[in-house]
Parts: C-alpha cells; structure tokens; sequence
C-alpha cells in the first residue's frame, strides 16, 4: 500500500512543481514575447503607414484597422491585416493604403511557409540581383480603385492595378492579390458600414478659424482654393485627386448664427461629415445638437449627416432618418435649431456645389 | 556496468559510435524537419542540448524516487517543463529563431532521444555521467543536424548560414529544402556513415 | 492575476497528475497480467525509447521475442554494448541449458558439381531467382547459389566459397536461423554442434535422375544403411539422412563407402 | 460537411504527417518491414490519434483556456497522452489477449511518437471546433497509416533488390521516403 501511495504522490508532486515552474517563467517570459509581438507589428505598421506618427488601432465586426495619423492628427491611412491561404500556407499580409482606400502605400507580408524558392518570394527573392523584395514593392503605390490582378510575362500597369506574377509561383501570387482583393472590399465595406470612421477623412476643424481657414495648418496634400468669393479646403489623395471638400457653411439658427464645417464628397452628392464650429443656441434645449444629454449617444443628430446623400439636392425632414434619401429627423425640443441647420446645409451645399463644380481649373 | 567507461568515453560515444541521428536513427521528425538551413539545425540543436542535459540530470538525481510504474509520465514531465522552458526562453529572447522552428519545439518532448537517454541511462547512473552522456549525445546530434542543413542550404539555396558560398551561376536545387531533399540527404548521410564506420572497424 | 494564473496551474497541473497517478495505480493493481520474469528484467536493460527500430512494437514487445527466442539482440541498433552483455546473460542461462546450434548447409551442388540448365542474369538472389524458375542449377532441391544466406547472417558466419556453395563458419555461428529463413528451398538446416555427420544432399529424386543433374547427389542406394546395419541412417524417398539419435561415434563411419561422397564430417569432434 | 471533408482529406493527404510533416519518422522507419505489422501499427496510432484528439480538445477548452494556462499546453498534453495510453494499454492487455498481440503491442511505441503530441498541438493552432479536432485525429491517423502501408509493401518488395551493403536499412529507406515525398508534393496546393 505504501508503493502505491509513493507512486501517487510521486506523479502529483512531479505535476505541480512543473506547473509552478513553468508559472515563474511565463510571467517572466510573457512580456517579454508580447513587446516582440507588438515591435513586430508597430515595425510593419509604420512600414506600411509612412508619414504616421502616431497609429490607432480600432476594431470592427471583429477586423483590426489601423489609422495612422501624422504629427497634426491628420489622417495619413489606414491599414489592415489581411489573412487566407496561399499555395500551401497560411498568409497574413498587412496592407498600408491611402485614407480614400483608392491606392495602396505599401504591403508586408507579415507571415507566410509558401514553398521555400519559389513561394517565398512573394516575401523575398535572394536569387534577384536588383531587388529581392521586387514582388512587395510591385504593391507600392498600387491602384487599388479597380479589384487587383495579375499578368504574366508582359510589364503590369500600375495605374490599373496589375501586378507581375512570380514564374513558378503563380498560385502563391495569385493567392496574395485575391487576400488582398477580398479584406479591402470587407475593409471597405465595415469603413461605409460605420460612418463615424470617415470623418477621419475630412479635415480636423483646428484648421479653421474665424476667417475660414489658416493657411499655416494646411494639412499635406491638401490645398485651399478660392472661387466666386467661396473658400473651399480640398483634401487629395496620393495620386493627387481629391478626395474631399470642406467648406464652411454659416447661416442664422434659432437665437445665434451658426457656423458649419460641411466636408463632402468630390463631386457633391454626399456629406462626409459635419462639424459645428460656432453656435450659440438655447443651453440645453438647442445645443443638442452638438450634445444631446438625453441620449446615450451624444453626437447622433450630426451624425445623421455622416454619409448622407444629397445627390437630390436637398436634406429632408422625416420620422425615420434615411442616408440613402437624404432624410433626418429632428431633435425633440429643438426642432427650430434643428432645421435651421438643415436650412442652412441646404442652401450653402447648392450655392458651393455651383461654385466648385464650375470653378476654373487651371 | 560490466565495464565502466571513462568520462571521455562516455562523452565521446555519443558523437560517433552511439550518434543519435546516424547511428542509432533517433530523433529524426526534427532532423528532418528543420534541417532546411544550417542556422535552423544548429538552433534545434542548442534547444536539444539544453533540455537533454537538464532533465538528465533532474532525473539522474530522483532515479531512487520515481517508481518504475509512472516512470513514463514522470520522465515526460520533466522533459516538457524543460522543453516549455527552453521554448519560452527562445520566443522571447531570440524571437526570429523561434518563429523559424515553429511548432517543432515543442515537440522536442517526443524526441525518442531524450526519452531513450531517460530510459536507457539517466535512470540508471549517477548525475555526473547522466550529464557527460547527455551532453555528448545532444552536441552529436546539433554536429550531424548542422551538418545536414549545411549540405541542405548549400545545394538549395547555395549559402551556408546565410553566407554565399556558391557561384552566381549556380542554379539551386529547390528539392533539397523541401521536404523530399531531407531524406534523400539523412538517407545518404546514413549510408555513407555505415560506410565510414565499416571501413574503420576493417 | 499573476497569482491567481499560479494557483491555477498549480492546481490543474497537480490535479491531472493526481487523478492519473490514481488511475495508474488502480490500473495496476486491477489490471496487472503474469508474465515470464525475464521479459520485465530485459525490458529494464533496453533502451525503453520505443522507438522501433528493432521493427519490433516496442521495446517490451521486443523483450518478450527475445524472452521467448524468436528474436536477436542484434536488431536493436540503439542499445550499447554493456546492457546487450547483460541481456546475454539473462537470456544466457536458458540457452546453456541446451545445446548450441549450428547452421549446417544440405547442399554441395556447387558450380561444377551440378548441371547448369540456363544462364541466369536476372537480380542476383535466390529467392528473385526462385521466382524465374529456380535459378540456373539444374537441381530443383539444392542450393541456387546467391548467397541469400550470407546477406542474411548477422554474424559474417557464412561464406560463399568458390564454387558457390555457403560454407558455415560454426564458431561464429550462434543458431540465429536467420539463413535458414532466408533460404528459399530450406537447404540450410540447424543442428546441434556435437552432431558432424551429415548426408549433404535433400534431392529426393530417383538415383538415376539425382545423378543426372548432380555428381554429389544421394542417390538413395542405401550403402550407408547397410554399413552400419540400419542403426542410424535411413533412406527414404531415395534420400539417405542420419538418425543423430541412434547414430554414435563407435559405428563405422560409411563416409568412405558412399559412391558420390554425400556422406560428410561437418566440423571437429571437439568442438563445444 | 464539406468543411469536415477537406479537414479529413487535408490531414491523410495535402499535409500528410509523415512525408510532409515529418512528424512519427521513427516508428516510420522502425515498424515499416512487414505489411501486416505496419498496418496494425498505423490503426494503433489512429485509435490513439482520435482519442488524443478528443481529450486535447477538452484539456485546452476547459481548463487551459478557461484558465488562462496556454503556457501548460505541451505538459498537459502530453501528461494526459502518456497516461492515458498506459491505461489503455494495461486495459487492452487485461481484457483481450488477442486484441492486445493485435494493437496493444504498439500502444507504448506510441507514447513517445511526436504525430501523436502533433496532433495535439496542430488543432489548437488552427482552431478547430470539438468534431474538427477528432476529424482531424482521425485523418492524420489515417494519413500515417497510408505512409507506413506503402513504405512496408516497397520494403518487402526491396527484399529482392541489390542493395549496397552501406545503404541497407535506414539509409534506403530514407531515400525511398525521399520520392515518396516528392510524389506527395504532388497533392500540393489541392486544397
């Protein structure tokens, strides 16, 4: 009897000090292999992020997208992890791209076993005596309005969004573009899904002031143009063609003026967002609606406008808020303040919209 | 024993006579498997040696204490602390190792050589052979894993630990780092060792 | 959380542990079978890595076939040469008890002896040459000369000699019986060392026929019988054999009296 | 269902464990001399392979993720392996003698086998769900099976063959597990 209780106790004691052994060590190891964990993807991120500074990850329907800002908090791009199967491997690919989502910056592959020589070079390709990272950097300022694709033997156009096949890697090429295909249209699809994340667009309202706008906060890439007494501020992508307009709209409200910060779409048929600058409204009855205290979201009367459509020329008042008609509802108690704003988009959308789109284009 | 070996000889039996890989064909999932360049078999080996000689010795020291029926699961214990160690230890302070070894760590636990020197020695000798075998048997096995990934790279790739050895001209030959090119190479290694060993005792 | 994660894994480690601990010596003691001795003691000296090499499954599986004779010691690469002698011993004991056996060739058809029927230029074994109808020696009993038997021999005991029939080295030989397997018509047979006399032939085939194909056939014609009156050779199907029960050392030996000198001393009388 | 399929298909075929794994080459090289044996050892391993399949499923579910112990994963694993295949052998051992000559012989053999711990390890990796994991047992099990049947019958045929003296055994046996590897290349990129 005595043997066998050596045996138990032998076999338990075993077992436990293992498991505290190896309880000292994953807390002393765990940090550590976190921080490479994260230097790994903070190293790809700003790789792929050029120009960011700081980069926010946020999480949607269970996809991580990071938005990377520069030094003035103005959105620089986003990127985000694209994962499926290649030849014979698991690939996670983080794609950078333009904040529009037109054209991407740059990719890394972050993971991938693909067939060692011939694969693998969808990573790097030692037998290239120019360039061994030739295939990722073929997705290096790649136009990505139209789904991605491949050629062979022939030279890609980048403006089309072709990129060269590795030979005798075809499938393993094919797989990295149909991943890349596939989470930038589910990026897109979650980026229009939530309209909160394309105010990130437009430009941040630091950069007006009481004139309009200051020059000296001018974001990159954007510039500021001038036509028919009408001041637009014009956000561009990274081939240079605009991706947003702001203006400011200002008109008379319920008991003060209103100033509006309008960012809309290039060719004037949605709103991006809105932005209040000036109002003056009855305190706690018309400032709702910058801040509706009854609410448990806050910001929900202007952010009806996000992504709204205006293609039919004017923002209508209903019982249910619409994006696709252009209707919102109002805000109960300060319906005036309300539909002052709406009065005021609706006719400063049609006077800019006349402005721009007739504007001179030198 | 019948006849006692000394130290060096103890040691030395494991780098040739007894070599794991060559001679005795043990631990092969991993010679085989990461073996595809010569800094990865080096690396599998430094990990076997680590975890050979320590629960080598932890089970030399308790060999009086562990009954005979739970010896397997007390012995693979002590092999997958050490192993989680040795595992934990290289994600985090040599992190592109580890990525490169990928889930073979782990199964260094299974490696029949370090169950086989539990059984067939450390359990039945002092600590101070347990370790000189153990060490001799896990340094045999990382020369003959660093050799093979050596041949591997160099007719794969054509470098040997990342440094370029061949030619421009030369043409890899992919299929010696894909999984055919490690047993033909472990295959033809063993033959031509049977052939050295004959040609010695001759 | 730090401390909390370590009681977890302190306590789910020893609770695994514990409940298999018990479960083991439940299981042992519920479950334990009887077994020869020896299989336990040599399992101790193998290697116990279960690594197969043996081709056995395990190495307990490989201790009982050793236990019970069927297999060598030799086709475990892994185990070194101190635990192989003690193994030896523990085996030893049974095998003392008995005689030592030898491997002894039926055959002496060799090139020159026996007719040749065909060329033979297939793979150059016996049992491939079995397949192409027997190879080229024109007897279907005897020997086909390969050398099946000496690729077999783990020991380097057995030899081709010139004229292509295996000769035993019976020093070296320890009754393995691995030739004997090996051999695809049986002409290979084990015996124990202190018999020598043999009669070096199995073709059963009438005396005129066995003559035909082999000038050192037995041809049945029981001049041996006759010379030791019956006590310890018998023909039968037209092939004489010894009889090493009734056979001693005192009879005559009909060696010198067998018209094909099929009638053979194997060996040294002292031989042990 | 078709899920489960490519999961089966995968395991015996795409990823094989011995030719592209490299996981179980011991007793690939060791118990692949005779058909008969090899098969009874590859069904061995299958029975065990499901079975390790299920329990790690239910070690990492309840008690290492539930706890937060990720880092006990390979001692657990391989704590419950190793003990419960002695329990199953002593059980086989006990109840069915016939049983035992027929597969039980191979139940230690398979303790220290790194396709069995493979299994383990792999289905957490890729997440499989409680069926997925004992698919997944089943056809690496399988897949092991298809490897060492068809080394054992070249084997046996190689028996015929003029082999140098140097290369017999494990040597040529790596070199045909060489082609043989080359031929599973083959399936690829098919799933």
């Amino acid at each position: 009897m005595t043997k066998s209780y050596r045996l138990i106790l032998v076999l338990t004691a075993t077992a436990i000090l293992s498991g505290l052994l190896l309880s000292f060590l994953n807390i002393h190891t765990l940090p550590l292999i976190e921080a490479y964990q994260k230097q790994v993807l903070n190293d790809a991120l700003s790789g792929v992020l050029p120009g960011s500074v700081k980069i926010e990850e946020k999480i949607f329907d269970n996809q991580q997208l990071y938005f990377g800002y520069n030094q003035k908090q103005q959105l620089q791009g986003i990127a985000f992890l694209a994962e499926g199967n290649g030849f014979q491997s698991k690939l996670r690919i983080l794609v950078g791209m333009d904040p529009g989502l037109s054209t991407i910056t740059k990719i890394k592959i972050l993971e991938q076993k693909e067939t060692p020589g011939l694969g693998t070079k969808i990573e790097s390709d030692p037998s290239s005596k120019t360039d061994v990272e030739w295939f990722p950097n073929q997705f290096d300022k790649l136009n990505a309005g139209k789904s991605l694709s491949y050629v062979k033997n022939q030279k890609p156009d980048k403006s089309a969004g072709e990129i060269m096949a590795i030979t005798g890697a075809t499938i393993s090429s094919k797989a990295v573009i149909d991943i890349i295909n596939a989470a930038l249209q589910n990026t897109r699809k979650i980026l229009s899904n939530h309209t909160d994340l394309s105010i990130a667009e437009c430009t941040d309202d630091a950069v007006f002031n009481e004139e309009g706008f200051d020059p000296q906060l001018l974001p990159r890439g954007a510039e500021m143009i001038k036509t028919d007494n009408k001041i637009f501020l014009l956000n561009k992508d990274r081939q240079g063609a605009v991706s947003d307009v702001s203006f400011i709209a200002s008109g008379e409200g319920f008991q003060s003026t209103l100033k509006i910060v309008v960012c809309m779409n290039s060719d004037f048929t949605r709103i991006k967002s809105l932005e209040i600058l000036e109002q003056d409204e009855t305190p706690g009855w018309g400032t709702r609606v910058i801040s509706d205290t009854t609410r448990t979201d806050e910001q929900w009367f202007l952010k009806q406008f996000q992504n709204l459509n205006v293609a039919t020329g004017t923002i209508r008042v209903g019982a249910t808020a619409n994006r696709q008609d252009g209707i919102v509802q109002t805000i109960s108690g300060a319906t005036i303040s309300s539909e002052a704003i709406i009065n005021i988009l609706n006719v400063a959308i049609k006077e800019y919209r006349a402005a721009y789109l007739n504007r001179k284009v030198n | 024993m019948a006849t006692k070996k000394s130290y060096a000889g103890e040691f030395l039996k494991g780098l040739w006579d007894e070599n794991p890989v060559l001679r005795m064909q043990l631990g092969l999932c991993p010679t085989l498997a990461v073996t595809n360049s010569a800094i990865n078999g080096f690396s599998m080996g430094l990990a076997v040696i680590f975890t050979l000689v320590m629960s080598s010795t932890i089970i030399s020291l308790a060999r009086n204490i562990i009954p005979k029926e739970v010896r397997i699961p007390t012995f693979i214990i002590v092999i997958a602390t050490f192993v989680t160690i040795a595992d934990k230890m290289l994600a985090a302070y040599f992190p592109d190792i580890s990525k490169a070894l990928g889930p073979f760590v782990p199964l260094i636990v299974v490696n029949c050589i370090i169950m086989g020197r539990q059984e067939a020695f450390a359990s039945k000798n002092p600590v101070g052979r347990a370790i000189i075998d153990a060490l001799g048997m896990s340094i045999g096995f990382t020369i003959t894993l660093t050799i093979l990934g050596s041949i591997r790279e160099l007719l794969g790739v054509g470098t040997i630990f990342a440094v370029q050895i061949m030619p421009s001209s030369f043409e890899p030959w992919m299929v010696m780092v894909l999984q055919p090119g490690a047993f033909l190479t472990l295959g033809l290694m063993i033959g031509v060792a049977n052939w050295i060993n004959a040609r010695r005792t001759k | 959380m730090i401390d909390s994660s370590l009681i977890y894994a302190v306590v789910s480690m020893g609770g695994l542990g514990l409940f298999f601990a018990i479960l083991i010596t439940l299981a042992n003691k519920k479950l334990h079978v009887e077994e020869d001795p020896r299989i336990e003691l040599i399992g101790d000296l193998l290697p116990g890595a279960n690594c197969g090499s043996c081709g056995y499954a395990g190495c307990a599986n490989f201790a009982e076939n050793l236990a019970g004779g069927k297999s060598q010691l030799n086709e475990c690469p892994v185990c070194g040469a101190e635990a192989a002698e003690k193994i030896a011993q523990i085996l030893g004991v049974e095998v003392e008890s008995g005689e030592r056996q030898v491997a002894v060739v039926m055959c002496q058809g060799g090139d020159g002896t026996v007719k040749k029927k065909a060329e033979y230029e297939g793979i150059q074994s016996c049992i491939a040459a079995t397949f192409v109808s027997g190879g080229e020696r024109a007897c279907s009993y005897g020997c086909i000369g390969y050398g099946d038997c000496v690729a077999a021999c783990p020991f380097d005991a057995i030899h081709m000699n010139e004229k292509r029939i295996p000769v035993v080295d019976r020093e070296k030989c320890t009754g393995c019986g691995k030739c004997v397997e090996a051999c695809p018509l049986n002409v290979i047979e084990l015996h124990p060392i202190s018999h020598h006399v043999f009669v070096l032939c199995r073709n059963k085939d009438s005396g005129k026929n066995a003559r035909a194909v082999c000038s050192a056939a037995c041809i049945g014609c029981k001049i041996c019988e006759k010379a030791v009156d019956g006590i310890g050779f018998n023909v039968t199907d037209n092939l004489a054999v010894v009889d090493h029960k009734k056979y001693t050392k005192e009879l005559v030996l009909p060696t010198e009296k067998c018209p094909t000198k099929c009638i053979v001393i194997v060996g040294q009388a002292d031989e042990k | 269902m078709t899920n489960l399929l490519m999961i089966f298909i995968s395991a015996v075929i795409v990823n094989n464990y011995v030719l592209v794994n490299f996981l179980g080459i011991c007793p690939f090289v060791g118990v692949s001399k005779k058909i008969a044996q090899s098969l009874s050892m590859g069904m061995a391993t299958t029975f065990v392979m499901t079975l390790t399949a299920a329990v790690a499923w239910l070690i990492n579910r309840y008690i290492l993720e539930g706890l937060n112990l990720q880092f006990l994963q390979t001692v657990s694993f391989i704590l419950v392996i190793a003990s419960l295949v002695q329990l199953v052998e002593m059980f086989i051992k006990k109840v069915s003698k016939p049983l035992y000559d027929a597969l039980g012989i191979f139940l230690p053999l398979i303790t220290t086998n790194c396709a069995i711990l493979g299994v383990a390890l792999f289905l957490v990796l890729k997440e499989y769900n409680f069926i997925e994991s004992i698919i997944f047992g089943f056809g690496a099990g399988a897949g092991f099976t298809l490897a060492i049947v068809i080394m054992a019958g070249i084997r046996e045929e190689l028996e015929l063959a003029d082999v140098p003296e140097y290369f017999k055994g494990g040597s040529i046996t790596m070199i045909i597990a060489g082609c043989l590897a080359l031929a599973f290349m083959g399936f690829s990129g098919l799933i």
